[in-house]
């Protein structure tokens, strides 16, 4: 103990030493985005973000507007990024698309966040619970999700509820399953026992004492599966159950873009350029908090 | 170990009943039935009538389901509707072809993780943690279908070194085999060993910090040795969860990949199966695929056991 | 140099780099050589650069750490400077290393003898059948029962002990001239203490490795080392033999800290007399002597120049401008002071038969009893020391006792009323009497709040006022546990050890409690802290008229505090009665053992002559 | 090693290194370095280039679907095999006139009211049984059985009575004339009587055919091998063809290009530039049409319940952008079904209606209306998804907004057959390309008594009749049902056809011979490899 002491005072903890001994107060989420590789993310993010809200603005063209030129070279008048098959201006379409995915991912994840996590509250609650629970992200885990998405859009119909149904479903059982992990983890930990000595009811506990402590995987994970939503999102556009057509989505930029690989690269490069910045960014933002986090 | 399985086992049976419900109903879900497949794009009223007659769908649909149940039971899975040949059959192959896709990926996914993860952690020159970096990245963001596209239109269209699809069975042919199933695995692998990779990466990071570590230092144990013989093992249980969780990933991916490189596999055959509505193929193998998931979640649970001591001798 | 010198140190300092960039000096100047079979005990508290400077000596500095200047010459050769080929046939060839937590030092996935295995690899034994034959030797030498089938357990099947003796015998495999022991013992019970420093001796005695040992415990040092070096504030400020340092102090800080260490001739009831202040903040160490803000005697000189490290007498060096001048030894501290406290009253919480089994749900692996009909009265203002080693079921008895855990069996009275399984409502009042101070100051608090938020917590619980009534009530209990108020809006991250267990005890104070249950409240902090917070809760008992119970694992602490003492073992207590009798006439078999292995920190009388040194093991 | 693509002398070399190096990585162990190639093992063409017929070889084939044993007496997505595994009686030319198959020659009654066939006598089954005159009368019945859900069963069902002269001679009985009953044996194919009941379920296919079975492996394909007892001296030449499922276009199209199979008829518009660009591989264009997109109005919705508007919408499409934009530039733009073989061909037919969006928003406001929304079924396949969105543009510029619904093949069909499609659908039809009454009569979107528009009209009724059982000797008077026809489609417009298409072939440089009857049935009698 003592001995660890002696190092905690005497050395900023390598992250070989105790954690919780930084001697600054700000939150580690702060710190952790405030480092170079997590600027570096929130730019790129930023970036991609700023182009799909700006969308209206930047695109000279409608998204859905069809001319008779059908892919356009890259710097074509009018054409920056040049057309696809039908004439339409890829800058528009990649411009929206991003608008499109955001709109999807930004409601799919959060709102299969909620749900794993309410469910691994409930888990939480008692153990008879806890193995439904488990049972049912098994389930979910279990169940083939481009399968799922095929049946699913064959039942609803075309749109973005069953994308964002797909989404939401895959990340239940992820933060479900880390939650509960995390819960019981906490659950064990000294200050648990003393905010219960400290009179703290069972709900108050979990809220105001685990939560918060087994959060931290959580925050990464958002970042990871922001980025698997957009990967589904493509995907099913590729199984022709996306979003309804002709809305652009990147997948379905993507997708439409592949028979022309080897006469029109320009027509994939946009989309991909796009999700490679967007992939890039999140991760590196993740990998900071999951530093920081870490120490 | 046994008990453990014993423990075990219920709540996999749970899981898959539980499946086998859901699978029925979003299937009676889906508009359209066989017969209406069937019937062919020309067919009137009586037509189809005759045939839902003839396969049994006028049936209640509780009756139809434990008939199903019943197939099950019995082994016998019955003739497919609309595909054609035996239920069995047809999935029989296609698991096979799956299988192999699938474990090809998951070496690839091995392989590839381990040198993105021990790259990412250990190596000193920032050139080369960039260069992982960016495969990684690119193998998250590159959607399959767009790397699969792109993998045939190089070694297959270009330069043709590899086939573009199809398959011809390991155990006929290996060495042709080998070379059908290159490009699929390979680009069934790339997300998910990136995301290995990741997790290696962490994990090694974590590993290297820890107090035994230090000590074996302190004893002079040389750093590849403390990499491969001490830190690595430590790193690897959560792995092997991931990876668990990943061959559901590849099973689910392989609807993709099989269309890209024409691979007659699971994932074609439930892509054809929920186009031509033919119940019996779609509902026996989401049913399988369920339990090969349950299953490799149970392996995956004694290999971890196996490999951190601290759990195997309780 | 002699022969005899193997190890040099010269002026070593090491730095390390804030996060926020600013640089850190651990070590200063620090300077000391080790001869050949020598002992050399390394004493100090927190921050005092002990362990930093141990970890220097190899190079093995963790994070931003580096060697800023001076040399370490090990035989000659300067491995301040050596390249990474060099440093690694030194490490575990010349100079082994055992570290302090035995729980985490080894590889959980390595059998026992693999630990060992791996060493003598490294060092070039290519051997199979040789390695694993002086594996077992080497375990056997150590005193692992049955080596030849233990060598292939894995660490977790090992008990504490035996884990930090597989340390010291991988530290010992490659026959190093050199045993670094960084605090080996801080996390051992006293009798696996004992057994461990005999064993260090022994090996010290019959191989002739010398030993150098890092603690922070008077008594260790005492049992252990011929020679004492003490540090404060990453210098050395006294070194000499062990005998004369710990009888005749010369620099206050030692002094100090001898007189903050409990004897287990106190009589109970007295107030150690601790060391005012907290170890000093490395980042703001400026010129001057680092003890002058907490020592006594001191002058304007010793503020403004670093003293050096003088000979005074004989081989014994201080680093005191004031004790350079004065011959005579410092005056011995002061008798313990005698507190008046109320005589005990009525009982309050009284428990009869308490059983408790742990891992009771997997029915396939009943745990053995935590507790095992435990019986004990606590009187109104009387504090009742429960001593035990781990595993004794004390904690167990401290969470049951606070309602943490609810008992199987027996029954608790909290003031006649039965408390052992209260309704919810009941439990809450229940809880506003009975309150808990935690043994680990890190862990007890939760690291997202501020400690304004954790010392409010009980009172929103409890609903104990208004939003500003809180804040005030805060303010007040921080300035009770001896904290400025206005730290209220920090993170518990950014305190040290003593501080944050006066948090935790603030905390427990919010509801106004009648009983305090104190887990080991201060096993994990220095002794100079240490005695101000066993000060600092007698105050609180006598001022409030708490009834305490403090457990413990030292007796001398305990039967400080104590009015009465109760000896837990396996669960049950073997032997309760007033503290001066329980640790003057012992009368169970497990007190006396108990009492035996309590290291004291005077000198052994005599030393036997060190035997022939031979590089064989015995 | 085949000469499909033409290779640098360092080519072998480089490439059994890398070969070696992709196998290698994943038969660690194996250990065969410069192992088979699967490449070159894919197509297996006769050595030497000689321009003539030789025999030998086998020829893959790509198709995107496998064929449905259920639907094997049906035209369905893939009918390839048809005419390789079977005959049928009779074979149209080009012209529509029918060519002896395993029919030698036939003669009308006076009345048109029978007909008497005389057939092969040298032909016999896979299974050495000897062909009859009970094959042809069970097959005709057979067609009758409304499970086979063949398209000609109206047809077919004309036929009441039989009458065998001897084995080979017959005579059909028809309840009343009819003009497309060479259609039906265009159509039907000669299937072994005694096991058919097997070939339905997939189990046994035993015909006449120039090949027969040896594998079916369902959902990804057929292999066949010549059948050297053919009743055709000397044919087939090829050894042996392959179908192979590629379901996916771009995996489709890679497969032709890197030389893994040597035929197609699925090659989707959107790949075609692809294609084009490749030397190795040649696009021969069926201008005998197979099919059409056409925009399907649903005539029960209002305001589509008012002519004008349909006509609007006719108006309004850009027919030659489809044609050039999503159908890779094949295909004829026309506003009538008829392909240019049919008799009811017409330019002016073709071109009644144009792109002409001022004209359409004139007729729309006319009929009272500026601004129209409707939904739109179409296949959720990229290609359908491309001719959909082209459709949605095109209306857009005139008022008529529209929203796609992306639809799966299943679903979609059960909306088509059950009369249950929305206000507008884009789909592709059929038998438009041999006689124009079988259009009405077997093709259900122009069925007469019961379509997916939900149109009847008297008049449309009658003409369709008279066509149908016009005798087929009276050309001239059939040319007048023809057109009128012709002009109550195009005035009704309740299905709006947009573009006839031919069946599209895309072949490797080295395959001759290859040729379609108007069901696309594959006919590789005379087809070599060289």
């Amino acid at each position: 103990m003592t001995q660890t002491t002696d190092l905690l005072t005497a050395a900023p903890p390598p992250a070989a030493r105790k954690p919780r001994a930084t001697p600054r107060s700000r939150h580690p989420y702060r710190t952790a985005l405030s480092t170079a590789r997590a600027r570096t993310g929130l730019v790129l993010v930023g970036l991609v973000v700023l182009a799909g809200l700006l969308a209206p603005l930047l695109a000279g063209h409608g998204p859905t507007d069809q001319s008779g030129q059908s892919l356009a070279g890259p710097g074509t008048p009018g054409h920056l990024l040049g057309t696809d098959d039908l004439g339409r201006d890829l800058l528009s379409r990649v411009l929206y698309g991003i608008r499109t995915d955001l709109g999807i991912i930004a409601v799919a994840v959060p709102a299969g966040a909620a749900l794993g996590c309410l469910l691994a509250l409930v888990a939480a609650a008692h153990p008879v619970a806890d193995t439904v629970v488990q049972r049912v992200f098994d389930l979910l885990l279990a169940f083939p999700g481009l399968i799922l998405a095929l049946a699913v859009t064959a039942i609803l119909g075309p749109g973005r509820i069953p994308v964002v149904l797909v989404i939401a479903l895959a990340e239940v059982p992820v933060f479900g399953r880390l939650l509960r992990g995390g819960v019981l983890v906490q659950r064990e930990r000294e200050y648990v026992t003393a905010a219960r000595v400290g009179g703290g009811s069972g709900s108050r506990v979990l809220v105001r004492h685990i939560l918060p402590n087994a959060a931290d995987p959580l925050v990464v994970q958002i970042a990871v599966s922001l980025t698997v939503a957009v990967f589904i999102e493509g995907a099913m556009s590729f199984l022709g159950v996306g979003v309804r057509p002709p809305q652009p989505t990147l997948g379905a930029v993507l997708s439409q873009s592949m028979p022309y690989l080897a006469q029109a690269p320009q027509f994939a490069a946009g989309p991909l350029i796009t999700v490679t910045a967007l992939v890039l960014g999140l991760s590196l933002i993740a990998e900071a908090l999951n530093r920081e986090i870490r120490r | 170990m046994r008990s453990y399985l014993l423990r075990r086992l219920p709540s996999a049976l749970l899981v898959l009943v539980a499946a086998s419900f859901v699978i029925f109903t979003i299937l009676r879900l889906v508009p359209g039935d066989p017969a209406t497949a069937l019937a062919g794009p020309d067919a009137d009223a009586a037509t189809v009538a005759a045939i839902r007659e003839r396969l049994g769908l006028d049936a209640p649909l509780l009756s139809q389901y434990a008939h199903w149940i019943g197939s099950l039971l019995k082994g016998d899975l019955g003739p497919s509707y609309a595909i054609g040949g035996q239920t069995a059959d047809l999935i029989g192959d296609g698991l096979g072809a799956t299988t192999e896709l699938t474990v090809a990926a998951l070496l690839f996914v091995i392989v590839l993780g381990t040198a993105f993860g021990v790259l990412g952690a250990t190596s000193r020159s920032r050139w080369l943690t960039g260069a992982v970096r960016v495969v990684t990245t690119a193998a998250l963001a590159v959607p399959p279908f767009v790397s699969g596209v792109l993998l045939v239109l190089v070694f297959a269209v270009a330069l043709p070194v590899l086939p573009p699809g199809g398959r011809v069975a390991f155990l006929t042919a290996p060495d042709l085999a080998a070379q059908y199933l290159v490009l699929p695995a390979l680009c069934l692998a790339l997300p998910s060993a990136a995301v290995l990779g990741r997790y290696l990466k962490d994990g090694i990071e974590r590993g290297l910090a820890e107090d035994y570590i230090r000590t074996a230092t302190a004893a002079g144990i040389p750093p590849r040795r403390l990499l491969w013989r001490h830190t690595l093992p430590n790193a690897l249980p959560p792995v092997v969860t991931l990876l668990g969780m990943q061959v559901g990933n590849l099973l689910g991916g392989a609807v993709l990949v099989e269309a890209i490189f024409a691979w007659p596999g699971l994932g074609q055959l439930a892509e054809q199966g929920l186009q031509r509505r033919d119940y019996p193929v779609v509902q026996d193998l989401l049913l399988l695929l369920v339990a090969v998931f349950v299953l490799v979640q149970l392996l995956t649970d004694l290999v971890y056991a196996w490999l951190d001591p601290r759990i195997r001798w309780e | 140099m002699t022969a005899q010198e193997l190890l040099e140190v010269r002026d070593l300092g090491v730095e390390f780099t804030a996060p926020d960039g600013s640089p850190l000096r651990a070590v200063r100047g620090v300077s000391f050589t080790l001869r050949r079979g020598e002992t050399l005990a390394v004493v100090g508290e927190s921050g005092s650069g002990k362990s930093t400077t141990a970890l220097a000596l190899n190079r093995m500095l963790p994070g931003t750490g580096h060697i800023t200047g001076g040399t370490v010459r090990l035989e000659g050769r300067d491995l301040a400077t050596a390249d990474d080929a060099e440093l690694r046939a030194v490490r575990g060839a010349r100079i082994g290393m055992v570290f302090q937590d035995p729980m985490t030092a080894l590889n959980p996935v390595l059998t026992a003898g693999r630990h060992i295995d791996e060493v003598l690899r490294a060092h070039g034994n290519r051997d199979k059948a040789a390695r694993r034959a002086r594996t077992v030797e080497l375990l056997d030498r150590v005193g692992i029962p049955d080596p030849h089938r233990r060598a292939d357990d894995y660490p977790h099947q090992f008990s504490g002990g035996q884990r930090q003796r597989i340390l010291i015998a991988t530290a010992l495999a490659a026959e190093p001239d050199i045993l670094l022991a960084d605090e080996p013992t801080t996390a051992l019970d006293a009798t696996v203490q004992d057994q461990i420093l005999t064993l260090l001796g022994d090996l010290n005695r019959e191989t002739g490795t010398a030993l150098v040992l890092i603690t922070h415990n008077m008594g260790v040092v005492a049992r252990a080392c011929e020679r004492v070096l003490v540090m404060y504030g990453g210098t050395v400020v006294e070194d000499g033999p062990t005998a004369e340092v710990l009888t005749r102090p010369r620099h206050p800080y030692t002094a100090g800290l001898l007189a903050a260490v409990p004897r287990l001739a106190t009589p109970s009831g007295t107030r150690l007399t601790g060391i005012p202040g907290s170890p000093p903040d490395l980042t703001l160490l400026g010129d001057g002597c680092a003890f002058a803000d907490r020592c006594t005697l001191v002058e304007d000189r010793c503020r403004n120049a670093t003293p050096p490290l003088a000979r005074v007498t004989g081989d014994v060096r201080v680093a005191c401008l004031p004790a350079a001048g004065r011959t005579e030894p410092l005056p011995a501290p002061a008798p313990p002071a005698r507190i008046d406290r109320p005589a005990p009253g009525a009982v309050v919480l009284e428990a009869d038969g308490l059983t408790k089994t742990y891992g009771g749900r997997g029915a396939r692996k009943r745990g053995v009893p935590a507790l095992d009909g435990v019986s004990l009265t606590l009187a109104e203002g009387e504090t009742l020391g429960i001593v035990g080693e781990s595993g004794s079921g004390k904690s167990t008895l401290a969470r049951v006792l606070a309602h943490a855990h609810t008992a199987d069996g027996g029954t608790l009275r909290l003031r006649g009323e039965d408390v052992t399984r209260p309704s919810r409502r009941a439990l809450h009042a229940v809880r506003r009497q009975v309150q808990m101070v935690f043994q680990d100051p890190y862990a007890s608090l939760n690291p997202r709040m501020t400690v304004g938020e954790i010392v409010a917590e009980p009172l929103i619980a409890f609903g104990i006022g208004d939003r500003d009534a809180r804040r005030e009530r805060v303010a007040e209990l921080l300035v009770l546990a001896g904290l400025d108020p206005a730290v209220a809006g920090r993170h518990p991250r950014s305190f040290s050890g003593g501080q944050r267990q006066r948090i935790g005890i603030a905390r427990a104070l919010a509801p106004a409690p009648s009983v305090l249950i104190c887990d080991e409240p201060v096993s994990a902090l220095d002794v100079s802290v240490q005695a101000q917070i066993v000060g600092l809760l007698t105050d609180l008992q006598r001022d409030l008229g708490l009834s305490l119970v403090f457990i413990a694992h030292d007796l001398a602490v305990v039967r400080q505090v104590s009015h009465r003492i109760a000896v837990m073992h396996r669960g049950r207590i073997v032997e309760t009665g007033t503290a001066d009798e329980v640790c003057d006439r012992p009368r169970d078999p497990y007190t006396r053992a108990l009492l035996a292995a309590a290291p004291e920190p005077v000198p052994p009388a005599a030393r036997p002559e060190r035997v022939e040194k031979t590089r064989a093991l015995a | 090693m085949t000469e499909l693509y033409p290779l640098t002398p360092s080519g072998p070399s480089r490439r059994s290194t890398l070969r070696a190096a992709g196998g290698g990585a994943l038969l660690l162990g194996l250990g065969l370095a410069g192992c088979r190639s699967a490449v070159s093992d894919t197509s297996s063409a006769p050595q030497g280039a000689s321009a003539e017929p030789r025999r030998g070889g086998v020829l893959n084939v790509a198709v995107n679907a496998d064929f449905t044993p259920a639907l094997l007496f049906a035209q369905s997505g893939q009918s390839l095999q048809q005419r390789l595994i079977y005959n049928t009686l009779t074979r149209y030319d080009d012209r529509l006139h029918p060519k002896p198959e395993l029919a030698t020659s036939w003669t009308y009654a006076k009345d048109g009211r029978s007909i008497t066939l005389r057939l092969r006598d040298d032909v016999t089954f896979h299974n050495g049984r000897k062909f009859t005159a009970d094959d042809v009368i069970f097959a005709v019945k057979n067609l009758q059985n409304p499970l086979r859900a063949a398209q000609l069963r109206s047809t077919a069902a004309t036929v009441t009575g039989f009458e065998k002269r001897g084995d080979h001679e017959l005579v059909l009985k028809l309840a009343h004339p009819v003009n497309n009953l060479f259609d039906l044996f265009e159509f039907m194919i000669i299937a072994d009587r005694e096991s058919v009941e097997d070939a339905v379920a997939g189990k046994k296919f035993i015909g006449t055919g120039p090949f027969q079975l040896k594998k079916w492996s369902p959902g990804s394909g057929l292999s066949l091998i010549r059948n050297d007892a053919y009743w055709q001296p000397g044919r087939p030449y090829l050894d042996g063809v392959e179908l192979r499922v590629i379901a996916q276009a771009d995996a489709l199209i890679s497969s032709l290009r890197s030389g893994q199979s040597q035929l197609t008829f699925d090659a989707p518009g959107k790949s075609l530039g692809a294609v084009k660009s490749d030397a190795r591989l040649t696009i021969s264009d069926y201008d005998t049409g197979a099919g059409a997109v056409y925009l399907g109005v649903n005539t029960t919705v209002a305001p589509l319940n008012d002519r004008t508007v349909r006509q609007a919408l006719a108006w309004a499409v850009d027919r030659d952008r489809l044609v050039a934009q999503t159908l890779g530039g094949y295909g004829l733009a026309s506003a009538a079904p008829w392909p240019k073989s049919s008799p009811a061909y017409s330019e002016a037919n073709r071109t009644h209606y144009t792109h002409d969006p001022a004209k359409a928003r004139e007729l729309l406001k006319s009929a009272g209306h500026s601004r129209l929304e409707f939904p739109m079924l179409h296949i959720a396949l990229p290609g359908e998804t491309a001719i959909a969105e082209s459709i949605q543009y095109d209306l857009k510029q005139v008022g008529v907004h529209v929203t796609l619904q992306p639809t799966d093949g299943a679903t979609a069909q059960k909306k088509l057959i059950s009369q249950g499609m929305p206000a507008l659908w884009s789909l592709g039809h059929g038998f438009a390309q041999v006689q124009p009454s079988t259009l009405a009569v077997s093709a259900y979107p122009f069925n007469e008594a019961k379509n997916t528009s939900k149109f009847r009209s008297a008049a449309y009724t009658k003409v369709v009749r008279e066509a149908w059982t016009e005798p087929e000797t009276d050309t001239a008077a059939a040319n007048a049902l023809h057109q009128k026809i012709s002009r109550i489609l195009l005035d009704e417009a309740f299905l709006i056809d947009l573009v006839v298409r031919g069946q599209l072939q895309v072949s490797a440089a080295g395959l001759h011979g290859v040729t379609l009857n108007k069901f696309s049935y594959l006919n590789l009698d005379n087809a070599y490899l060289v």
